[in-house]
């Protein structure tokens, strides 16, 4: 490992250039960035494109099934473990940076628009670029600790920009919470990686799933490895119990919550599952964790994302929602339908998050619906997307969203029926708060003041025309991958199989389930949808119902409006113990009793020096027949005691 | 002949400084380190080649013959990093001095260089006793810096500092008495230690002499009191060499005469000594969360962070040691980046309450981005410098003991939460009544402050040759010292 | 061998008279004539014991030069009659004791740690002024020079400090 | 004379000389006058200096009565200032009584 590979490889130099080129505009907008003005948010968003061109080139060049390691460098080394600089190229990272680098790009030029007016507009663009930066080097690492370097720089990122209006101290307790959050997760991931080490010796994908392989299925070792890892993807994946951070992160500016909050960084922690998918096969008590907790995380997410008001917050609670589910596909080792749920969310959420960001551009920063309503009269595109995406996320056919969550059910019910029975309802749930969100939104009449009814305007082309790519990707990105009822070519699974093949050798195969039952299966999932959709229809669209101001919530639609009071419950229980703690050591051990024992020691010398000053008496005599005496003492002991 | 240059040079300039006055003296003191600095990457130099190094760099006389004292310099890996570091540092300490005026500026420059010497000193001798000269050299300077130039309390606290410190050397030197007389080669020379352990029955108790006056100079919980009013009463300069250098005396000397020359002391202990270390992390850390003095905070978030490298070390294995040494160098750094933007706020505002602050990122940008990228780095965020020393120190830990390294990890957690929350308290938010004006960068602050920022990331992309100096010796010390 | 120890037992037996008259002679002047018959015996011992060198300086120094030093202050200060107050008894009692003691522990002392004597030498010639000399001026020469200073130093110092003070 | 070294055993000057020495003690315990104080001290010496020269002839070795000729140096040198400061005392308080001088106490 430690000689350089010669790179011969027509893929070392688009690889190389991926992450470096947000590098590069990182450091051209930070340091020229307030000279450039506007200009340098062209240019992060042109090394953007750059690099999804790259991307594009690794996609259509790499072979079918192949994979590429590229090493730059060995970053260092200790012992016998040599952790290299080096990117794996394989189809699970490319289908990740082609939804980094895309919707990234895309995201970019929406930015444009949106912080056109923002002081700190070359500032953003240079931590976005950051973003980027490390969100590439998170997918592209061919072992964990480059993983982690992106898992850790992509929650800075994320920290910087949730407190991008640093003005507010509300924001920067959120940037704060979100990155402490997610420092506990890392400290699970750096456990694992541990273990690792000591049982590997090494970081690397492919060395780690030989040494598992060795250890064999439901080895303690693994189990204990990947619960670790998985504290870690708990912890940037926002799941049950770390999960608070996500719906404060909304503090940040929209297009940082569709990139990041939505769409790349909170599906790093699926996508480290399935990269050691082979760990995890091998561990079949840490999958059924994932799983319970995937489907929890699922449910509770959108039990509280019914009574939320804030445009963003609901999104929020839908993103954490998501995400469960996608946990729950991989707690049942269905990774590839994981990983595809990842992409059409991305596409879908991004839209969501950008078409709220258009909506609160033309309010004029008002994020509260109930505010809102009869907008889709005035923003038409918006609207337009809007509702492609609320509908592709409920999961009617054939928008995309129907198909990876379909898949997901599929196996599940295969799998548990429990669990299918709760993911489902928790779709159903889904469909019904985001159905509740554009009603809300775009129907009706509008409930806010004049003023900011004259206010309310399109966006501009860059804001639009990123979404308008969104909503079409969110219509046609299903299509990949068709359940078995309609085609025989999965094509995602097809160009993922080679990533998982491993973990389906290992873990035992499940029966198809039989093309009637998933027709029934399909059958019920939309009908449900439609159900919700209708009841929203009918109490928000009909009724005219809006939400109750906070303070006149009653009984349980205020605990759940209130978000089960988790953030006060994890106040009290860690929080404030912890402050209490630190004044208790403070003042306590640290004053009291720690340096009251030094003073006590200095105290004591005093004291005795001051009695034994007495001995001085200034009679020249006395001091004579003392050393007298002494001498004869000391020869005493000298012969008489020995020694 | 040139590691007696080395230590030559800050005795030297410390000496001639004192002819001068007025601005050449920053000047002259400036130019003196430097100096030092282009020296030292030509002793880097030389270092590499290693048998020019032999030759060149060793340098043995006798000086007492009985008892047997010998002026015994040398370099290898280890010292040199350290020589290294302070000698990096050093023309920071002493240019982050340039817009401040202080009385008698060519003593307390003179001072600062003497300090310098001494710490050189105290990297460089292989002779025990020749050791504890510099060591003990070392807390004179200090003692009068923090003494004259310092702030409120101060003849309070230095007193205190200074015999709380002289307490520990004491038992280092009975230790070192003890040594010599019950080793049957009578000498303190390093390699003969080494090689010619005492008997074991006997090293129980002199590891306990040796690790109370390393913990008191480290410090660690629970010898650590003197530490935290030190270090807000003195000058920052002061702090910057307490901080920086100093506590790495003690870190060092673990590595350097505790580890190798008592390993079955060492063995016998370790349970306790990294119990001690990780307690301290934890409550160290856990203080630091509610402190709202901005120095007291450093001070707490610095015995923290020695904690957590005098655990790695004592785990006792090839990724501890390497990584200890590795992180003392960046704590080196960070922490002298952190005192230094503590003191330019406070010496802006002339407050340190980190509740009547805020805002100072709307008046002064540059210095919120370097206060950030240095927070960041004391936080070990991967490709700063602290990163790879964290990563390592807790392998090494949890190596010996998994809980331990999940113990000892929760500075992980805690170390962000104290950081960014001094951060957004001083730096973010909306400025408080307190705050009205706030310079950005002068030229010498932007200078320190940049060289800091670059070194963060040099060190945490590049860490190879640091790990690759190191590695020899940390080797050497990891076969001599570990006992099964 | 009979004259010589004869010789011995005299100068010794005045020598230890000699010293207890210094401590018990009530009369300052007394003491100080009783410590240069002391002197003078201990200048005997040298002799027989061929250190001649050393008595002739031993003579000239202490009873020529510091016993006169000390006749002449007890004769300056006026202290020629008993002007001493005594010590309270039990004192007295207590330094006999504690200077008996002394003795009785020296004496265990060197019995206890006692190297084996020396065999005497048939003729010793270290006492003599060349060997001396040579030791002297060859290998002790800066102790030598520095006791000069020494001397000029104490001399010095013995002059500012008797000297009359300008009040 | 060259056979007193075979006639008396050192071991007498020892006895001498320690005899001496502790007469030496015994005066500076008894006395108050300052100046038989310093006398007694000059006993002491001189008992000591009776040693050294003893085990430098029984030994034959010069190094000794080298060391003597010092403490003579060093002797007279010290009576010079010892006395000076005596009379400088006695100027100032009418007494060489040591029990008086006892200015100098905490």
């Amino acid at each position: 490992m430690t000689q350089t590979i010669i790179q011969t490889s027509n893929l070392y130099l688009p690889t190389i250039l991926i992450p470096l080129l947000p590098l590069l505009g990182f450091f051209i907008n930070a340091l020229f960035g307030k000279k450039l003005g506007h200009t340098s948010g062209w240019i992060a968003t042109a090394v953007l494109f750059g690099a999804f061109a790259c991307s594009l080139f690794l996609f259509l060049n790499l072979p079918a099934g192949g994979s590429e390691t590229i090493t730059i460098s060995n970053w260092f080394y200790f012992k016998n473990i040599f952790v290299p600089f080096a990117f794996l190229i394989d189809p699970l990272s490319i289908t990740m940076l082609l939804v980094i680098t895309g919707i990234g790009s895309l995201i970019h030029l929406y930015s444009l628009g949106y912080m056109h007016h923002d002081e700190g507009f070359s500032r953003f663009f240079s931590y976005l670029n950051l973003f980027i930066f490390f969100m590439l080097l998170l997918v592209m690492g061919n072992n964990y600790l480059i993983m982690f370097i992106g898992w850790e720089g992509v929650g800075l990122c994320s920290y910087l920009l949730i407190g991008f209006w640093f003005k507010n101290q509300a924001f920067n307790d959120a940037a704060k919470k979100a990155f402490i959050m997610n420092r506990i997760g890392d400290l699970g991931f750096i456990i694992g990686m541990f273990m690792m080490l000591f049982y590997f010796n090494s970081l690397n994908f492919d060395t780690v799933n030989i040494g598992a392989l060795k250890l064999g299925m439901g080895n303690m070792t693994i189990i204990y490895i990947t619960l670790f890892l998985f504290v870690g993807a708990m912890g940037k994946s926002a799941q049950l119990p770390l999960y608070t951070w996500l719906p404060d992160a909304m503090a940040g500016p929209t297009p940082v919550s569709a990139l990041i909050h939505a769409a790349t960084m909170v599906t790093a922690g699926i996508y480290m599952i399935a990269r050691s998918n082979v760990l995890f096969s091998l561990a079949p008590h840490t999958l059924d964790v994932i799983l319970i907790v995937g489907t929890a995380t699922s449910l509770f997410a959108a039990v509280v994302g019914l009574k939320q008001n804030d445009i963003k917050k609901v999104l929020a609670y839908s993103t954490v929602s998501q995400l469960g589910l996608m946990f729950a596909a991989l707690g049942m080792g269905a990774y590839e339908s994981g990983m595809f749920h990842v992409v059409t969310h991305a596409f879908f959420k991004a839209l969501l998050f950008l078409g709220a960001g258009s909506v609160i551009h033309a309010m004029g920063g008002e994020q509260d619906m109930r505010n809102m309503g009869g907008l889709g009269k005035y923003i038409k595109i918006t609207f337009a997307t809007f509702l492609i995406g609320t509908v592709a996320i409920s999961g009617i056919p054939p928008f995309a969203g129907f198909f990876s969550k379909d898949e997901i059910l599929a196996t599940a019910f295969e799998h548990n029926k429990v669990i299918w029975g709760l993911l489902s309802f928790s779709s159903m749930l889904t469909a019904f708060y985001m159905f509740r969100l554009v009603y809300l939104t775009f129907s009706s009449s509008f409930r806010g003041t004049d003023e900011v009814k004259h206010h309310i305007h399109e966006s501009p082309a860059t804001m639009t025309m990123p979404l308008i790519i969104l909503a079409t990707c969110s219509i046609i990105a299903g299509f990949i991958g068709l359940p078995t009822i309609l085609s025989h070519t999965h094509l995602f699974k097809n160009y993922l199989a080679s990533v998982f093949a491993q973990s389906k050798l290992i873990m035992p195969a499940g029966h198809e389930i039989s093309h009637s039952m998933e027709w029934i299966l399909v059958g019920t999932a939309v009908t449900l949808a439609l159900v919700s959709i209708a009841f929203a229809y009918q109490k928000y669209v009909m009724q005219k119902h809006v939400p109750a101001a906070d303070e006149k919530l009653k009984g349980i639609s205020k605990v759940v409006a209130n978000k089960f009071y988790v953030d006060e419950i994890y106040n009290t229980v860690f929080v404030k113990p912890i402050m209490l703690l630190s004044d208790l050591f403070l003042v306590v051990v640290d004053k009291l009793i720690v340096d009251l024992l030094v003073h006590a020691i200095a105290f004591i010398t005093n004291q005795i020096g001051r009695a034994l000053r007495l001995l001085q008496t200034g009679h020249v005599g006395f001091y004579m027949f003392a050393m007298v005496i002494s001498m004869i003492i000391l020869l005493a002991v000298q012969i008489f005691v020995v020694i | 002949m040139l590691t007696l240059i080395l230590l030559l040079i800050p005795l030297i300039a410390s000496i001639l400084v004192l002819f001068l006055k007025g601005e050449s003296v920053k000047w002259f003191s400036f130019f003196a380190t430097i100096i030092q600095l282009i020296f030292t990457f030509y002793v880097y130099s030389v270092f590499q080649n290693k048998e020019a190094a032999k030759s060149l760099l060793a340098i043995n006389i006798e000086w007492i013959s009985s008892p047997k004292i010998n002026f015994n310099i040398a370099l290898d890996g280890m010292s040199l990093l350290m020589v290294f570091l302070s000698n990096l540092l050093m023309p920071l300490i002493v240019l982050a001095g340039f817009n401040r005026t202080q009385e008698r500026s060519h003593i307390f420059y003179s001072l600062v260089l003497l300090m310098h010497f001494a710490l050189i000193g105290v990297f460089v001798s292989f002779d025990g006793f020749l050791y504890y000269i510099f060591w003990e050299l070392a807390l004179i300077p200090i003692y009068f810096i923090s003494l004259n130039w310092g702030g409120v309390n101060r003849s309070t606290v230095t007193l205190k500092f200074f015999i709380y410190t002289l307490a520990g050397s004491l038992l280092m030197l009975f230790g070192f008495l003890f040594l010599y007389w019950n080793t049957n080669l009578h000498s303190l020379s390093w390699f003969d230690l080494t090689v010619n352990h005492i008997c074991s029955c006997k090293q129980g108790f002199l590891f306990w002499m040796f690790f109370i006056a390393y913990a008191i100079k480290i410090p660690l919980i629970p010898f650590h009191t003197w530490q935290p009013d030190t270090y807000s009463t003195a000058p920052t300069q002061g702090t910057m060499l307490l901080s920086g250098i100093m506590l790495k005396m003690g870190l060092y000397s673990l590595l350097r005469w505790l580890l190798p020359i008592i390993p079955n002391g060492v063995a016998e202990y370790t349970p306790i000594a990294i119990a001690l270390c990780v307690i301290g992390v934890v409550y160290a850390s856990v203080i630091a969360i509610m402190q709202t003095d901005i120095k007291k905070l450093f001070a707490y978030s610095s015995i923290a962070h020695v904690g957590l490298i005098a655990a790695g070390i004592f785990a006792l294995n090839m990724q501890g040691i390497q990584g200890g040494l590795v992180q003392m160098l960046a704590h080196g750094i960070n922490v002298v980046g952190v005192f230094y933007c503590a003191d330019i706020i406070i010496n802006r505002t002339g407050n340190s309450n980190i509740n009547s602050l805020g805002g100072i990122r709307l008046l002064a940008p540059r210095f919120a981005t370097y206060f950030i990228i240095i927070v960041l780095g004391s936080v070990a965020l991967p490709l700063t410098n602290s990163f790879i020393g964290e990563f390592m120190l807790l392998f090494g830990i949890f190596e010996y003991n998994s809980w331990a390294a999940i113990m000892a990890g929760l500075t992980i957690i805690l170390g962000a939460v104290y950081m960014l929350r001094m951060y957004q308290k001083v730096m973010l938010g909306d400025l408080n009544e307190n705050v009205t004006v706030f310079e950005d960068l002068k030229w010498n602050e932007e200078l320190v402050l940049a060289t800091i920022a670059i070194l963060i990331f040099v060190f945490g992309i590049f860490p190879k040759p640091i790990l690759e100096l190191v590695e020899p010796i940390a080797t050497e010390i990891f076969k001599i010292s570990f006992v099964k | 061998m009979v004259i010589s120890q004869f010789i011995f037992y005299t100068l010794a037996a005045f020598t230890l008279l000699s010293s207890l008259f210094v401590v018990f002679s009530k009369n300052p002047i007394y003491s100080v004539l009783w410590l240069i018959v002391c002197f003078f015996t201990i200048a005997g011992h040298f002799v027989m014991l061929n250190a001649q060198f050393l008595a002739v300086v031993h003579i000239i120094v202490y009873s020529g030069a510091i016993m006169v030093l000390f006749l002449f202050t007890v004769m300056l200060l006026n202290l020629n009659k008993e002007t001493e107050p005594h010590k309270p008894t039990l004192l007295k009692f207590g330094a006999v004791i504690a200077g008996g003691a002394l003795f009785l522990i020296v004496i265990a002392a060197m019995r206890s740690g006692m190297p084996a004597p020396y065999t005497a030498p048939k003729m010793s010639e270290v006492g003599y002024v060349k060997n001396i000399g040579m030791k002297l001026y060859k290998d002790y020469t800066l102790p030598f020079e520095v006791a000069s200073i020494l001397f000029l130093s104490a001399m010095i110092g013995s002059v500012v400090l008797a000297k009359k003070e300008r009040s | 004379m060259e056979n007193t070294m075979q006639a008396v055993p050192q071991n007498w000057y020892l006895l001498l000389s320690t005899f001496m020495f502790c007469i030496g003690v015994m005066g500076v315990l008894l006395r108050r006058n300052a100046i038989i104080i310093l006398m007694c001290i000059e006993l002491m010496l001189n008992a000591v200096n009776l040693l050294l020269v003893s085990f430098s002839s029984y030994a034959g070795n010069a190094e000794g009565q080298v060391f003597v000729f010092f403490i003579m140096v060093v002797a007279a040198a010290e009576v010079a200032v010892g006395l000076a400061l005596l009379v400088s005392i006695y100027r100032n308080i009418a007494s060489t009584d040591i029990d008086i001088l006892s200015k100098m106490k905490w």
